[in-house]
């Protein structure tokens, strides 16, 4: 059996043979991450410095060339990749991009298209949940308040955890956005 | 209403169809008819193209036929055909300035192409405001100017002297202007060229000593242009000789000074990378052979004057000198400089000391360079074994250069390829976004370096970070063809810099009312056919002051420059368009805000029988009419756009 | 990047280097030999130099330069190399100490000169003591003898006569049996029997003791020392690099034996009145130790504030630098003397150096 | 202001007092929220609950200051949205109005370090310094979202800046160059709750570099960085058995040690990586 039969029988490997069909081009979806912020994507020429310079690039499978090169092509797939949410935001890609794309804002944008087609992440759920119950990502918890009082620091912060009323707003501002809806009310059952 | 000659206007209509461009749109037929209804219009046709011969032919016949005296064309563009027209006009013996034409095209039938009626509806309008100003034509007189038989050359590299030799081998008195101590330009740096791989200098030193010992040349180096008046044919020009205090009529070039001066400083022409003495030639085979005297430097301890003895060449107290000199034409040669490389801090140039650019490079590369040829990195001044080139530094990259700078991926392959000849082991990357090897020979060269193993990786550097023990070099980049990132550790680096204009074109440019393109290179009259000249009359444009170019191209530009510059001094005289600026010095005031708003240089404020009046030089003005709008006292017009023939217009307009 | 311009502390040099990639050139300022007195900067052709803070105003960990040259000014010229009275600024070219100006005769070098009229010079070694620098050495060739006594003879004698009246010498060897120098050879013949011959004498060996003499129960041994005029036994050394002819060595020497010749000539004005007091800021700067604090004699006596002793000063100005206090301090250089070619650029240094200097408030 | 490490906090009010600058609280404030990771759930919400924080300091009339990258991100870009894009600013207040808040794009937004370098002056912080903490090396952790992206900060370079290193040389501490110095902590973005194991693969490059490079302690401007830097250390040795044991500062802390603020009110207790060796090197300053 040859090398390239061998391969084929395995179906794991047989990605690799992969045929990219302009059937799965979805023009719209290259204009939806656009029309979000990241217009000038369409500009990209391919010249790699964005992965040179991805921090996480060298350590993960991200590979941020191929993903702004997916969502020119409309290859609405990239939305179910785990490397889209390698991305820590740095922006190093950014900052060197001789097409002057905002390529991190670019990655944002695909996250919350990402999101918005169901695919959410158990920790973004968990914070966005806890933003909607705390006001914060990172809620004040026992050991803290111990702290803060040893410390002699007030034993709760003058943020929404002093303030109900100012957490009702928080609450009241994200039912009153596509959030709740989108990750707070399904992203309920991830938070453990 | 001012008639001309007395005559009562008879006015004659022809709408051009070309072909289906406008009659596609626009109901010609109906138009022509509409014509015939207007004022003075006395005979209106339309035809299927006006521009053919049998158009203008038809026109000449309408002319002789109904006696016409004024002739309106709906057409396109005056841009592209009113010389024609005026022609034509005149061949049947009218003024060829009792012409107007409408543009019924570009600003009509293209734009309104799916409103046929409302386009059809324009095309009336634009008709009758053309007679209305039609009516008030007056006949104009062109002038004649006699030419100055010289040409000013600004630059000596190789653009500048190519123009220069041109010039001259055709018997026309050339000036050559030059900033540095020495002609030979860029140029002259470079060990070999590509793709043929002739060594710089061996085919640039002969045209340089041609210039030097050319009976029609005139060479000013060490010397700058620093004003320019007058207009085509009759330019003024004020060229400052810098003190070399080294006197050109004394100097044998026997560099005794140079071997006492006890002063050492860097080379600019080595990019620094070697020394030379406060009293210097920057290079051996310079043109002039004439030491100068770097005052930033130099601490007047009189050795030089000592060692150069009986011969008193060393002046001290030289001080700048003005010349004078009237030309006919000038051509600009100003050439570039490189990118600044540490604009891009990610690369470290400026930092890493094995970091350099391409044009030091070839300043280590030459065998007249500092190491005699031999390549050696900087920190250890050990031959590398490896080498990264980093192209598009600079170029093709909005935060920096948003063009390509074109010569780099040749040089770059130059480069790998003369690595690898002097050190055959080394390992040599050249990381790319493109090869763009355009010109002839070019590819095939590509294809050579290839087989000498140098390695191609797709992707443009991201970074580098130096090793500080080894002082190596650690570039990153993506493999974009494997889809991996790369780290290459290589112990010199060789970054391609993109080129700029030459930041000293600016005051000369300035000097002489030429513009510049975005992206500050100055602009041609027209990109492909017209790409030597300026948008001002007897000014011509040679070499990379235009645009990023190889030396073959910047050649062929710096002949056609030549060529154009001299087709006025040997037709001995041009001919000025008369639609100019004209001063009714009964009403100026002498304010002076035409004088300031004229971009060509064209109106000055004189003292005309002890009273300030505004003075047009008609040369110099293209008709603009910036002073016309900006004069308060309505002092000046334009002949041919009179305050009267355009309110005719737009009364015209405003009554349809 | 080349070419590289660099000027970075080090320790307790300044090295300010130009670096090209066949040719370094560095400028090195040894801090501990730097006093500030400004004389470089006020030679430099490029005026490179500045003054930095001298004396009270460097209260600092890290060591501030004195001097401050802007590397990119600099020619790397050596004129400073040369007119720096103290030695400390030095030029290299590629590693080499080099000052291709002074080599190719295109500027002198700063005069100074110490004579020591060896005639007079008692190798005492008090110069030696008091100079600040170490421009004088004492050398002495037989540093040792204490123990040895027969070089410490030779150290005063010029020779030593050892005289046997063989008439009186009865061979009785015991001369040679106690002294090493002495050698009684025998010889026994059939003819005569035995029979004396010699005494032999080893001058190097003989410490003059004289015991021979007394032991000798004939008289027959006698011994004399011819001295040298004066025990030569050493020399001071001079180095004129490290000498900055402040005069101690001359006002110390008990024998007027040396001459110093100053590069500057002029004088030092302090104005005592206006030196505030409690400062002596220039006393601590002061290369020469010239300057004094003067002490009553008896209680009640008026002294000034401020004074300088006129024959140790060389007329630096580092005093003038120091100074927080308008005109208290007035340098006048007269004269600026050198070695070597008078040149048009010395001629200019020298009228720069020889305007009066004032001192003046600080900021 | 960060609630998982109060000594921040605390080092913050206490040196910013000590420096003359009064800081007022938003009472009632919520998380900025995070860029990273509360961003990408929908960005239009991240405006609103940022836009809702400016108007609280909109309504004192005074102009934000952040400790921390993140939060300066989320406020520094939303203000500049707001105040650039008229008809999102109106859609953002169509929401809070009806809560009690609105924002008019009155303030500035600006990072403690911006303001120390900028307002404050290096200068007159050096002479605030009463301690200088002379002979400690320093690892100078910048973190993305001060600097980056550049195109929209004011601050200058992003590749080699020196913002942090003036400040902190004014302590009298030396800052030691190592080795991918701006690369990101490994936290940000969310990656750290996404995926602790990859986050903690840069955070193991940037501590592995500067303790190579000598340094006696990493100094970081975000409590998010000095979380992952400073946990992370104790988790890479859960994990992967690594332990380097460098001590981690917010400035703030840094700057507290060499006004002369006894340690103990710096909160170094709530750290995983003990700073007791540091702070030991520290006895003849401090």
């Amino acid at each position: 059996m040859s090398e390239l039969e061998q391969m084929e029988e395995k179906p794991t490997q047989r990605a690799v043979f992969e045929v990219i069909r302009s059937s799965e081009f979805d023009p719209e979806f290259a204009k939806v991450v656009a029309s979000s912020g990241a217009d000038e994507i369409v500009q990209c020429f391919q010249c790699g410095t964005c992965t040179g310079s991805c921090p996480m690039g060298r350590v993960s499978a991200i590979r941020t060339r191929q993903i702004i090169r997916m969502a020119v092509l409309g290859l609405k797939k990239v939305l179910a990749t785990d490397e889209l949410w390698h991305c820590t935001t740095c922006g190093t890609c950014y900052d060197r991009c001789p097409r002057d794309l905002k390529v991190t804002e670019a990655i944002v944008v695909m996250r919350m298209l990402a999101v918005r087609e169901g695919h959410i992440p158990p920790n973004l759920a968990r914070i966005v949940g806890y933003v909607y119950q705390y006001g914060h990502a990172v809620p004040i918890n026992e050991e803290i308040r111990n702290l803060r009082k040893k410390l002699g620091l007030s034993e709760l912060p003058p943020t929404t955890h002093s303030y109900p009323q100012a957490l009702e707003s928080v609450q009241k501002a994200m039912k009153a956005t596509s959030i709740y809806e989108t990750v707070v009310e399904r992203g309920k059952p991830d938070r453990g | 209403m001012s008639k001309s000659g007395g005559e009562e206007p008879r006015i004659g209509v022809f709408v051009c169809h070309c072909g289906t461009n406008i009659a596609g749109v626009v109901d010609v037929k109906e138009v022509a008819e509409y014509a015939k209804t207007l004022p003075n219009v006395v005979y209106a046709t339309d035809y299927v193209y006006m521009c053919s011969d049998p158009g203008q032919e038809l026109i000449k016949q309408a002319i002789k036929e109904h006696n016409l005296n004024r002739i309106v064309v709906a057409a396109c563009s005056p841009r592209l055909h009113e010389l024609t027209f005026r022609r034509t006009v005149s061949e049947a013996g009218l003024n060829p300035f009792l012409f107007e034409q409408a543009n019924i095209r570009e600003q009509n039938s293209w734009v309104h192409m799916d409103n046929p009626e409302e386009a059809t509806r324009k095309a009336k309008d634009l008709v009758r405001m053309a007679v209305a100003k039609a009516r008030l034509l007056e006949p104009l007189e062109p002038k004649e100017v006699p030419v100055e038989p010289a040409v000013l050359v600004i630059g000596g590299g190789i653009a500048g002297i190519q123009a220069s030799l041109d010039l001259a081998n055709k018997g026309i008195r050339v000036y050559l202007v030059e900033k540095e101590p020495s002609i030979g330009g860029n140029m002259i740096r470079l060990d070999k060229t590509f793709p043929t791989l002739d060594c710089s200098a061996c085919i640039l030193t002969p045209k340089m000593v041609d210039v030097s010992r050319h009976p029609n040349i005139t060479l000013y180096a060490y010397s700058e242009v620093v004003e320019v008046d007058g207009y085509i044919g009759n330019f003024d020009v004020k060229i400052l000789k810098k003190p070399r205090y080294v006197r050109e009529d004394r100097c044998t070039g026997c560099g005794k000074c140079a071997e006492v001066c006890p002063v050492t400083v860097p080379n600019e022409f080595d990019l620094g990378l070697g020394p030379r003495k406060a009293i210097y030639i920057p290079f051996p085979q310079a043109v002039p052979a004439v030491y100068t005297i770097d005052m930033d430097h130099c601490i007047k301890c009189g050795l030089c004057v000592k060692a150069c003895g009986e011969l008193e060449a060393i002046d001290f107290d030289q001080k700048p000198e003005e010349v004078n000199v009237k030309v006919g034409t000038i051509i600009v040669a100003t050439g570039f400089e490189l990118f600044d490389a540490r604009q891009k801090p990610e690369y470290g140039y400026g930092i890493y000391q094995n970091v350099i650019t391409s044009l030091q490079f070839e300043r280590l590369v030459n065998a007249s360079g500092p190491t005699g040829g031999q390549i050696v990195r900087p920190s250890d001044g050990k031959p590398p074994k490896s080498v990264a080139i980093l192209l598009c530094v600079g170029s093709r990259d909005q935060k920096a250069l948003p063009y390509c700078s074109r010569i780099c991926c040749m040089y770059s392959l130059k480069h790998a390829h003369q690595i690898k000849e002097k050190i055959p082991d080394a390992e040599v990357y050249i990381l790319y976004m493109d090869i763009r090897s355009f010109g002839k020979g070019y590819e095939e060269f590509y294809n050579r370096v290839q087989h000498e193993g140098v390695k191609l990786i797709r992707g443009r550097a991201s970074e580098i970070w130096e090793d500080p023990e080894t002082k190596n070099l650690i570039v990153r980049a993506e493999d974009t063809f494997l889809g991996k990132p790369v780290e290459l550790e290589v112990e010199m680096v060789i970054l391609a810099t993109g080129v700029i204009p030459n930041p000293a074109t600016e005051p000369i440019r300035k000097a002489l009312f030429i513009t510049q393109s975005p992206d500050g290179f100055l602009l041609e009259a027209h990109p492909k056919l017209n790409p030597m000249s300026t948008t001002v009359d007897g000014i011509y444009l040679a070499g990379m002051c235009q645009g990023p170019k190889d030396i073959p191209d910047t050649v062929a530009q710096a002949s056609a420059a030549a060529s154009a510059a001299s087709i006025p001094i040997l037709q001995g005289k041009i001919v000025i368009e008369p639609i100019v600026a004209n001063v009714d010095e009964n009403l100026c005031g002498g304010c002076g805000i035409c004088e300031s708003v004229c971009p060509y240089g064209a109106v000055t404020v004189e003292e005309v029988g002890g009273k300030r009046k505004a003075r047009v030089n008609e040369a110099k003005c293209k008709g603009c009419g910036s002073c016309g709008a900006a004069c308060p006292s309505g002092a000046i017009t334009v002949l041919h756009f009179k305050d009267d023939q355009i309110l005719a217009q737009v009364d015209a307009l405003l009554t349809g | 990047m080349l070419p590289a311009l660099r000027r970075a502390v080090e320790k307790e040099q300044v090295v300010v280097e130009q670096r090209m990639l066949t040719v370094t050139q560095q400028l090195v300022i040894d801090l501990s030999r730097c006093v500030g007195c400004g004389i470089c900067v006020l030679s430099c052709p490029k005026e490179a130099i500045t003054q930095g803070p001298v004396g009270a105003a460097v209260k600092r960990a890290a060591p501030v330069p004195p001097i401050v040259v802007d590397e990119s000014k600099c020619s790397f010229c050596g004129v400073c190399v040369a007119m720096c009275p103290f030695g400390a600024i030095k030029l290299f070219i590629n590693g080499e100490p080099k000052v291709p100006i002074i080599e190719e005769e295109g500027f002198p070098k700063l005069f100074k000169s110490i004579e020591i009229d060896k005639d007079e010079c008692t190798v005492c070694g008090l110069c030696v003591d008091v100079c600040l620098r170490d421009a004088l050495t004492r050398v002495l060739y037989m540093p040792q003898v204490r123990s040895d006594a027969a070089a410490r003879v030779r150290l005063v004698a010029e020779s030593i006569k050892f005289e046997v009246d063989y008439d009186k010498c009865t061979f009785c060897t015991l001369c040679s049996s106690i002294c090493e120098a002495i050698e009684v050879v025998k010889e026994f013949s059939s003819e005569e029997g035995l029979v004396g011959k010699h005494v032999l004498f080893d001058e190097e060996k003989c410490t003059f003791c004289r015991t021979c003499e007394m032991i000798c129960p004939e008289g027959a041994i006698k011994i004399e020392l011819a001295t040298r005029d004066k025990p030569w036994v050493g020399e001071i050394v001079r180095n004129l690099d490290e000498c900055i002819a402040c005069s101690r060595c001359v006002v110390a020497c008990p024998k007027d034996a040396i001459r110093v010749e100053k590069p500057f000539e002029g004088e030092i004005v302090f104005n005592a009145d206006k030196c505030p007091g409690e400062c002596s800021t220039c006393v601590e700067v002061c290369p020469c130790g010239a300057i004094y604090l003067p002490q009553p004699t008896k209680p009640g006596e008026k002294v000034p504030r401020i004074a300088v002793n006129q024959d140790l000063c060389m007329l630096c100005g580092a005093c003038v630098s120091a100074c927080p206090v308008e005109g208290a301090i007035e340098l006048r250089r007269k004269a600026v003397r050198c070695e070597g070619p008078e040149t048009d650029l010395w001629k200019e240094v020298v009228e720069k150096l020889t305007k009066p200097l004032v001192s003046r408030r600080l900021g | 202001m960060p609630n998982r490490y109060p000594g921040i906090e605390l080092a913050t009010r206490i040196v910013m007092k000590n420096l003359g600058i009064e800081l007022v609280d938003m009472e009632g404030a919520s998380c900025c929220p995070a860029p990273g990771a509360f961003g990408p759930a929908d960005l239009f919400t991240w405006r609103v609950l940022g836009a809702r924080n400016l108007s609280i300091a909109e309504k004192k009339g005074v102009d934000v200051l952040t400790v921390c990258n993140g939060c300066y991100k989320t406020l520094y870009e939303v203000n500049q949205d707001l105040k650039s894009d008229p008809e999102l600013r109106e859609r953002v207040n169509e929401v809070l109005r009806p809560l009690g808040y609105e924002y008019n794009g009155t303030i500035r937004v600006r990072h403690i370090a911006e303001y120390l370098h900028r307002d404050y002056g290096v200068e007159k912080l050096r002479g605030a310094v009463k301690k200088p903490l002379e002979g400690i090396k320093v690892a100078v952790h910048y973190g993305c979202h001060l600097m980056r992206p550049k195109l929209r900060r004011e601050l200058g370079d992003s590749e080699r800046p020196h913002l942090l290193e003036d400040i902190i040389e004014a302590t009298g501490a030396e800052c030691v160059e190592y080795k991918d110095m701006m690369i990101c902590c490994g936290a940000g973005g969310g990656v750290r709750s996404y995926d602790l194991a990859l986050s903690l693969t840069l955070t193991h490059t940037k501590i592995k570099n500067a303790t190579e490079a000598g340094a006696d302690c990493m100094v970081n401007v975000c409590p998010f960085c000095h979380l992952q830097l400073d946990r992370g250390q104790a988790e890479l040795k859960e994990q992967w058995g690594v332990y380097y044991g460098l001590p981690i500062l917010h400035y703030s802390q840094l700057l507290g040690l060499a006004m002369g603020i006894p340690p103990k009110m710096l909160g170094f207790e709530a750290h995983y990586v003990p700073v007791d060796s540091f702070l030991e090197k520290l006895k003849g300053i401090i």
